[in-house]
């Protein structure tokens, strides 16, 4: 088992520029289930040879049962991509994009209510699960193992470090998620940690938070009453000085809660397991476990 | 994007709310000029993009044409410190000269974003003329919060609420309700992040104009905003920062450290500057390459961080998934021989063409230590640092 | 038993100029359990020394634990007082004003969604249950009598001929309620029917209909396969001709649906009995239950 | 209320939507002079609140300014009798003497309100210049209909589902998708109930032009769009729907009915209306005097009731919740002793005061014959029916 995304996947691409496609051919690489392309003129062609493009969202779903949809169309287009997705049913939408506008992405949170929908992202890395070898996203896959250590993190390259540190201490994972660095984003750590505790696969769960916000607070009080896994966490940012942001858009201190101090507390008294550094990620895992 | 007082004060004019009479200017003779058609005292305001100003001697009351040429003469041209800028200040290029209001209620009204609820929201009080932080730290009860729908906007109701909540005279609700939903609109409709109108008067003859305004937009909708784009002022920015910016490299100066930091990843830069503070330092700078980096971005992102004077150590840290190592280390190499640094690296690289990468560097002229990760790192970090004492 | 309201409702009063207030009056006559009046200048007083003012719907419902509430509130200002009510919380919202811009109800529609209250009207006399003596809205409590007989509506006067000729066929009401005249309004036939249903004390449903829209089809679809207790159905308008607005903006055939041929022949397909003219409900009434 | 063809055309211009070049007059000599300004072709077209105007001789081809006058001269003043008006046809008060436009290709495209759904819906086809009911009746498939969002609107990637459905050429799709957003944008911001252009034409050189245009606004949002409210054209009305609107009564002129109903509330009306067919008649009107009518206004119901020459009977049936039946009884017999009527009048009536208003009837010079409800006066009606026969 793994969470949100598996053998089930069948996986719509959207926005194959440069970076798209060289993206997309190493989810297939990988073993993706990519059963759709969509582009608005390429219709009846194919992508390298293997998955059909379509003109609209709709077409495609309605031709291939796509159940997940990746997007990684340009920023200025891509809530629309969104909405698209949205309106065409399509159950998990990947949104990798980043510099998406806060104004847009208010929209697209207020769209979403009321719809079966779930949104990762916006700019997130996206989701992997190894043993199903389902890659959506670009989290490179010669990274992950099969496992039982659920991952989440706001960052990209961070879980990446995670992960890697995972491995050299002999930890796979069952799903590497990653929410997406931007202030307004769809699913958070507490719906996560929700899957990550039900799935019977994951012994243990990673969660990497970083400043501004209090996303990470919210995920402690969930973590108090509802999590019975082990957590061991992290927080990037405290060296980061209040008001300045921090290449994330979400990743700025405007307020006391923003504080990695504080959110290291919050995850501390809810009983995680708080890594110093993000440093010692794996040796916490290993430390725990054994 | 911040925009300066004056450009705020523009906007708002544009969207109907009534703002103090004034002009700005660069010249302390224009500064006179502006004075002369100003009846009664006036005001003179630095325009730089911090808060503070009137603490740091930025905001003058002058009552004479020769006041306003000789505060104009005094401020044009220093660089004003206050408590947001840092020690090294930011440069007056422009001052503000406006009629000075007579004050009957100062209100604080702010619009921002609420991340968590994913909406905005709008913040008021009483207490307006002090900073939001201190209203909040002393007296919290005064702050009115306000969630706004991205449907239905701020609905009439609220208005009437707030309108309550600030105990409008009568006279003027319906006014006051009519500038707080234009400012609302000129929120949306210019992907705005922060309007912060502190304090919005309400003037012994009862009418309503505000008296100071901060604006900023959103970086990423500029690409609509053609109008506002040319509002951007690179003075205001930190060179290092600015340089940073020309090549659409996410850096951040930061004060008191002596590690340079070198990352792909936003996240990643975080853990990276964390770690020097456990090996005993702090970080020079936050800097994020971004994923798909070219040669010459990448060249320009050493250069900048070497000309940091305070930086001492040079940490590199790049976790390659879209991004490639070997572009990278050539960079590296190529920045280092233009500028001859000496400055030594520490270097964890993995990912896509990381083996290539390290061999590029090793086989350069730079000074370089290669570890296998983030916890190798911090601990070659820490000896190197207890060496240099 | 009855539908929406009942002994646990606490009502509260939005809109108190002339109308409202005249009506107010007689939903206390009748013994409405009214709990707060809102008036942004008349936080303090009370209305007929007995209900107090407060200035904001929110305030009334933190003092008064009001859960349903009704609104007079002139047109141009309505959508703003429902979505105030439904910022407050309140579950049953009930709106008499007609007259409201469709573009505000399409607004009000979309924010109802993905929220807890439910919406009577606009433009609706409201409902009434005559066990309880609760009468929200303008249907005269002198006409109905306590019964099983549950009586929806979009229509308000018909209602009252409807209720009128079962009490002279000596039927009394379960519950009955105007769902509105206008195109877009809150609760359907579908829901009041899905209602009836399941309350006990109803034992048979009016349903009066009217031209335009395809709500009485929707009704008649959910009849058939969801309705066990017996329906007696009219639709008024067969006379009026295609493209004329027959007073409710509603009330408009645009299309073939519109017509009152075309929901007779959906109604009576379901399984309802059907009257030739709304002057025989009572009638029908008696002939189906005796 | 509906707007006139240069009147919608008028507002659609104003969002930025091309149109062709012309002017509306109510002079031939006038028409004359605009032609003179148009070369090449052009067409005048009658301006009535009526579609069908083609067929009836409102729209002509004219190739001279002479034609332009000999046209108008014909055309204005007259009534111009359609499938939609009635056998009293629409009186022309003005003319739109337009460029004719080179048709490549006409578009149908129409937005309004689905009640259902209660969103904004847009209706296209590529059989354009046919109406909407027979490409629905004979090429269904033809019709693509997009579902807009209150929220987000007509979203980016709709149009362009739709410019596909269109088969638009690639060099006209971002002109053709940015005037559907016009479009869409002005029936959200006028309050709108339908917007209808048909054809919107790309012309053989390639410019997309709206040929006809229709514009419905909604009479409950005309409070806040002073502006429209002056296009109102009441010489487009019934002689006596015209009289009951200036009162404010909900009334309709039905064709081809002997029996005058005056009813409170719409769908008792209807019901009203409904039972005349079962005595055997028709209804010769709708009318729905509302919640708290003045006597006054009673009086002027009565009137516009009595003064329809196709009235034989009058039917009142008043079911008196907020309105009072005395007060109704009052303005009938007052309006009946002004007339002089002498027209039958059968009376239900129930509720508030029903028994003083029964009593002030009775007691009045009119032929009254009151019943107990519904099913009486339609027992009533059907009896008076076959002894007039």
């Amino acid at each position: 088992m793994s969470i949100l995304v598996g053998n089930d996947t069948k996986l719509l691409v959207q926005g194959l520029g440069r970076d798209g496609s060289f993206q997309t051919s190493r989810m297939l690489d990988y073993g993706t289930n990519i059963v759709a392309a969509v582009h608005p003129r390429r219709q009846g062609l194919y992508f390298e040879e293997k998955v059909p493009y379509f003109s609209s969202v709709t077409e495609a779903v309605d031709r291939t049962g796509a159940n997940t949809g990746i997007i990684f169309v340009p920023a200025p287009f891509a809530m629309d991509a969104i909405i698209e997705q949205i309106d065409a049913g399509i159950d998990l939408i990947i949104c990798i994009t980043e510099g998406i506008p806060i104004h847009d992405m208010i929209k697209v949170k207020a769209y979403l209510k009321g719809t079966d929908s779930k949104l990762i992202g916006p700019n997130c890395p996206g989701i992997i699960t190894p043993k199903s070898r389902t890659k959506i996203g670009i989290i490179p896959g010669n990274i992950v193992r099969p496992g039982n250590i659920g991952v989440v993190s706001r960052s990209g390259t961070l879980t990446y470090e995670a992960i890697a540190q995972l491995v050299k201490n002999g930890y796979g994972q069952s799903t590497c998620i990653g929410i997406g660095g931007d202030p307004i984003h769809g699913i958070s750590f507490t719906d996560t940690l929700k899957l990550f505790e039900q799935d019977e696969e994951t012994k243990a769960i990673v969660l990497i938070g970083e400043i501004g916000g209090s996303k990470e607070q919210e995920a402690a009080a969930f973590i108090k009453s509802n999590v019975s896994k082990p957590v061991v966490a992290a927080i990037a940012g405290q060296t980061a000085p209040p008001g300045k942001r921090m290449g994330h858009a979400g990743a700025i201190v405007t307020g006391k809660l923003g504080l990695a101090s504080e959110k290291n507390k919050a995850l501390e008294n809810a009983g995680a397991h708080l890594v110093e550094s993000p440093a010692y990620i794996g040796e916490k895992i290993k430390q725990i476990l054994s | 994007m911040n925009l300066h007082e004056y450009q705020a004060k523009k906007l708002l004019a544009d969207y109907g709310v009534p703002i103090p009479k004034g002009k700005v200017t660069s010249s302390p003779e224009e500064a006179e000029i502006i004075k002369k058609e100003i009846s009664g005292k006036a005001i003179i305001k630095a325009q730089i993009h911090s808060g503070g100003r009137g603490k740091s001697g930025g905001v003058k009351l002058i009552s004479s044409s020769e006041d306003a040429y000789d505060s104009a003469k005094t401020i044009l041209g220093s660089n004003l410190i206050t408590y947001q800028t840092g020690p090294k200040g930011l440069p007056v290029n422009n001052v503000l000269v406006e009629e000075a209001t007579n004050i009957d209620k100062e209100i604080y009204l702010s619009v921002f974003i609420d991340n968590d609820l994913g909406v905005p929201i709008v913040i008021t009080s009483t207490q307006g003329g002090v900073e939001i932080e201190e209203i909040a730290k002393n007296s919290p009860e005064k702050i009115f919060k306000t969630i706004c729908s991205p449907l239905v906007g701020l609905s009439p109701y609220k208005l009437r609420d707030i309108s309550m909540s600030l105990s409008i005279p009568p006279s003027e609700i319906s006014h006051m309700e009519k500038i707080m939903g234009s400012i609302y609109k000129l929120f949306i409709e210019k992907d705005c992040t922060l309007i912060e109108i502190n304090p919005l008067v309400i003037t012994s003859d009862n009418k309503i104009v505000a008296v100071d305004a901060k604006i900023n937009i959103d970086d990423d909708a500029l690409f609509r905003h053609p109008d506002l784009q040319e509002l951007n002022d690179p003075t205001q920015q930190e060179v290092l920062e600015k340089r940073a910016s020309d090549f659409d490299l996410s850096y951040v100066k930061l004060e008191g450290g002596k590690i340079g930091c070198m990352v792909n990843g936003a996240g990643l830069a975080m853990a990276t500057m964390d770690i020097t503070k456990w090996a005993g330092e702090n970080p020079a700078n936050f800097l994020d390459i971004g994923g798909s980096a070219s040669e010459k971005k990448i060249k320009e992102a050493f250069k900048i961080i070497d000309d940091d004077p305070d930086v001492e150590i040079i940490l590199v840290n790049l976790f390659a998934g879209i991004a490639r190592a070997d572009v990278v280390a050539n960079g590296i190499v190529k920045a280092g021989k233009e500028t001859q640094s000496t400055t030594p690296i520490v270097v964890t690289m993995r990912g896509t063409n990381s083996e290539q990468g390290l061999s590029i560097l090793k086989n350069s002229e730079l000074d370089i230590t290669s570890v296998e990760d983030l916890a190798s790192a911090a601990k070659i970090l820490k000896n190197k640092l207890s060496n240099t004492e």
